[in-house]
């Protein structure tokens, strides 16, 4: 029909859909799950960070991170509106995300054990998110796209900051020294399995590549991601925990040793160290709030009807 | 010199220790419009004490990080209001609402203090507390006039905020002998109720009628709440004497 | 008539009433007022030392914190069943305490800055208090005087380790021992007025003398107590904030300073370092735990009707 | 032997661990009876914690009090279970649901441990604990049966409380190179299960049917939770280094 032709041709020419326009429901489907796992991710990857808001070590550091974590919730924000065109309403997306029903990255299951996964979960965390979404700026679907450049303004100030930290802690005493290697190896691998499954172990990447939305593959994602880590952790005289990466010279790419699959499906599945913390923490947020939320709503419905009568 | 350091001290310390309660909120908020909300106000409030702190620094030849987790309970200047306990948010408010309709009556006097580090830090800070004011006051209406819940809540936090108010008002020995420096608390105090009168009044609510407590923060005599809070707060700086980060 | 005959009888050979005895009316409320005031203080008195349980310096010292914080709900609980002897349920004692009609003994409006104050309060307060309860042992009224038994023991035992913890840090480290030294500063005039007003200013002791419940005056037990902590200072080798206490030999009593007897009121009036707080904490603990009481009453009624039906 | 000692530092963490986190209910518990029961229970676990501190500190020469205080998170041996927030009266009491009769198990198969000194300990605490299993499973019994809500906090403690559960149950190469010695954790199992089906079966209740957390706290690996736990603990005694109390 004419909505699929019209739909096909702005994808061929690599052009955007916009909210009103006609969109398979495939597609929709796809976006609306993307975006709102996206924005369920900003929101609990809140948690592991403001973990050490009220521990900063020095006050420039703490307003830093309370920035950051900020940011966070600002790109929660971005992204819900952005999935909210797309006709889901926020607030059924978070109860999906307090339900246990809707995803958010696995990454934010993993516990920050010490000041320095400040520092790795910027320069790692936030460098894999990069990798990901900087081709997502381009993505067929406007609103999600437009968000995505905004985000990722951000994120690429976050991963400085991050780099920054390591980077002080890595020239500080031989104790700030060792957090920021033991940081390091902890988020390496599960940053790496943030690019999602290997390639030939990835259903849906196929079609939403066809649908402008994926540019490059998971797998090409992550070499890339590697390498430039690999470039970086020179510079702050410290080691990722893998002997395996080297630059292939036939294939042009990057390479890295082998992932334990076994354990993201663990943390999938939902038994990661904090998977249970993290989704009680938000319900309980939640639910604490409620009262707050029906009384800026009963406010807001009386100034209305005030207005209108007046 | 050492008396306009030493009330710095106490303008950081009112801040610093505010917004290490609000960063607790950050995650926790009751929607993610209030996460940036209340981790802005925390935010200015960080940048107002690092200003103080640094200022106040200068005479001792200390930096803002050796004042703010160096210093012992005993050393604190700090309010008892700033100390309180979260609660819920309906208290969190009623604290803010206090601190900030405070803190613009200080630091729009303070323009006018002589010595131009306090007033240059004034003229930042005092814009930045009036947006505190608006959000505070705007959350007060909703709250008294949202639900039956939320104002009882609300008449509830108030209450348990009040006995704390008195002490920002109360003038000593240091802030009198600081003569065109310091802004005397006690100038604050008619302003400060009026404007807050019209904010409770538009709530449909009235001032607590409770007693005050006699505070003592100023003299470095403390809530119980100030103890457990600097132990987290300075746990991992002191932890590496020495470091920077 | 014959209740009140009896009554007098009983008081003038210096026995004992008991609940089912015909009593005047004003004993009976000045009994209640008495016993439940002192119940409500063992309970808010709790608070100022659970203040440190968590951050006591060592394992031994916190095990005894907590034990003497349980002895004092212990306390409670018996004084409000002495009190409920009465005819007054615990229910309403509680509720007058938290509504703020009811007083407890003003001594714990004050806060505990550092460790040294389970020191001062445990030498200071609980000593001031057996100075005070020791002679109720023999109140006119039995149950009361039984509970005071039970109560005083433990006491005598809190004061003990009170002075123990004082005693360590006298002999620590130069900061232990100011930490100590500014603690029996603070609570020095303030256990003092524990004993109540002077004499020419406390208008219902005569009565409650006559009733065979208080024993002696209010300044003789507050002399008879400065001259016990007067020598037993020495012991720490520190000093009572007050350079006028001496043993007149002429009277045979011994003297102190000046109080200040306005601060005493602003306190009692509810201005205190911590009125506000104390209460609030209590409200909030019998207010968070109604669903818990509701629970256990809905489950006994449950049981009772199960019982009945078998 | 130091391996011995490794042991026995788990046992007393755990009981270190939770009795910290219940001593904060004295003077907040629901009723009075509560803050003396929590506070006996507390004590009971104090008691142990001393009990085996002592007993690891002889392989290295430590106090009590040094393990207690000056260890950094990481050197702590305790579970996950026994770190997590109070949170309400219903999650107090599932928490302590689990890991008393995890306990109760625990010590009565270490009453034929050939080492003296644990089965020593475990025959005091056994009888302890065995009344921390009444206390427990009795107010598991009320809430559930109690009220509507309170039956609805039940269960939603349970479940916050059971990803918690697995890693008590853990072996490793420790407790496995300790024949004898040790208690294997994964032996208990059995019976703490049935134990427990039996206290939910009575209470109206299922298991809950939740996902487990990897636990780690063997290991040194812990919750978020513990970091500030300790910073409040340990703050007054690293403040007087080398002082006794």
């Amino acid at each position: 029909q004419a909505g699929q032709a019209a739909f096909d041709a702005i994808i061929a020419e690599d052009s955007r859909i916009e909210p009103r326009d006609w969109m398979p429901e495939g597609y929709r489907k796809t976006l609306v799950r993307q975006i709102s796992q996206h924005a369920h991710s900003e929101i609990v990857g809140m948690q592991p960070e403001a973990n050490w808001i009220t521990r900063a070590p020095s006050l420039k550091r703490k307003a830093i991170l309370m920035a950051k974590v900020q940011d966070e919730a600002g790109h929660g924000l971005y992204l819900y509106s952005a999935a909210e065109t797309l006709g889901t309403p926020r607030e059924k997306m978070t109860e999906d995300l307090i339900a246990g029903k809707a995803r958010y990255s696995s990454i934010f299951n993993y516990p920050t054990r010490s000041w320095a996964d400040m520092g790795a979960i910027g320069w790692l965390v936030d460098g894999a998110a990069i990798c990901n979404q900087v081709p997502l700026c381009r993505a067929s679907y406007g609103p999600y796209g437009r968000a995505m450049v905004r985000v990722c303004k951000e994120e690429s100030f976050h991963q400085r900051q991050g780099f920054e930290i390591l980077l002080e802690l890595a020239n500080g005493t031989e104790a700030q020294k060792q957090m920021a290697q033991d940081a390091i190896n902890r988020w390496y691998a599960p940053s790496l399995m943030m690019f999602g499954p290997p390639d030939d172990n990835s259903p849906n990447s196929q079609q939403s590549m066809k649908w402008n939305i994926k540019r490059f593959s998971n797998d090409e994602l992550r070499q890339r991601f590697v390498g430039m880590i690999f470039e970086q952790v020179k510079v702050l005289g410290l080691t990722l925990p893998d002997d395996q990466i080297r630059f292939n010279e036939e294939t042009g790419k990057w390479e890295h040793g082998p992932l334990d699959w076994d354990e993201f499906k663990e943390v999938l599945a939902g038994r990661g160290p904090c998977n249970a913390q993290r989704l009680a923490r938000r319900r309980e947020a939640h639910e604490n709030g409620a009262w707050v939320r029906e009384a800026a709503a009963a406010y807001a419905a009386k100034q209305a009807r005030k207005t209108e009568v007046a | 010199p050492a008396d306009t350091a030493e009330y710095a001290l106490r303008l950081g310390d009112d801040s610093l220790i505010l917004a290490q309660r609000l960063g607790w909120w950050i995650s926790r908020a009751p929607e993610l419009e209030e996460d940036i909300a209340l981790s802005n106000i925390a935010l200015d409030l960080i940048g107002h004490a690092r200003s103080f702190l640094t200022y106040a620094g200068t005479a001792w030849d200390k930096s803002e990080d050796d004042l703010a987790y160096w210093r012992g309970e005993g050393d604190y200047r700090s309010a008892h209001i700033v100390e309180q306990e979260n609660g819920d948010f309906a208290r969190t408010i009623a604290r803010q609402l206090v601190v900030s309709f405070y803190q613009f009556e200080l630091y729009t006097a303070m323009l006018a203090s002589k010595d131009e580090t306090l007033a240059a830090i004034a003229a930042k800070a005092v814009k930045e507390v009036d947006y505190h004011r608006d959000h505070s006051a705007q959350w007060v209406l909703r709250l008294s006039l949202g639900t039956e819940e939320s104002r009882t809540r609300m008449i509830r936090a108030l209450e348990l905020v009040w006995p704390y108010v008195g002490e920002l008002f109360q003038d000593d020995d240091l802030v009198r002998s600081l003569d065109g420096t310091a802004v005397l608390p006690s100038t604050l105090r008619a302003a400060f109720d009026e404007k807050i009168a019209a904010v409770l009044a538009e709530a449909e609510l009235q001032v607590p009628d409770v007693q005050s407590a006699p505070g003592g923060g100023r003299q470095g005599l403390h809530s119980e709440y100030l103890g457990p809070l600097l132990a987290e707060m300075q746990v991992l700086a002191r932890e590496h004497p020495g470091a920077s980060w």
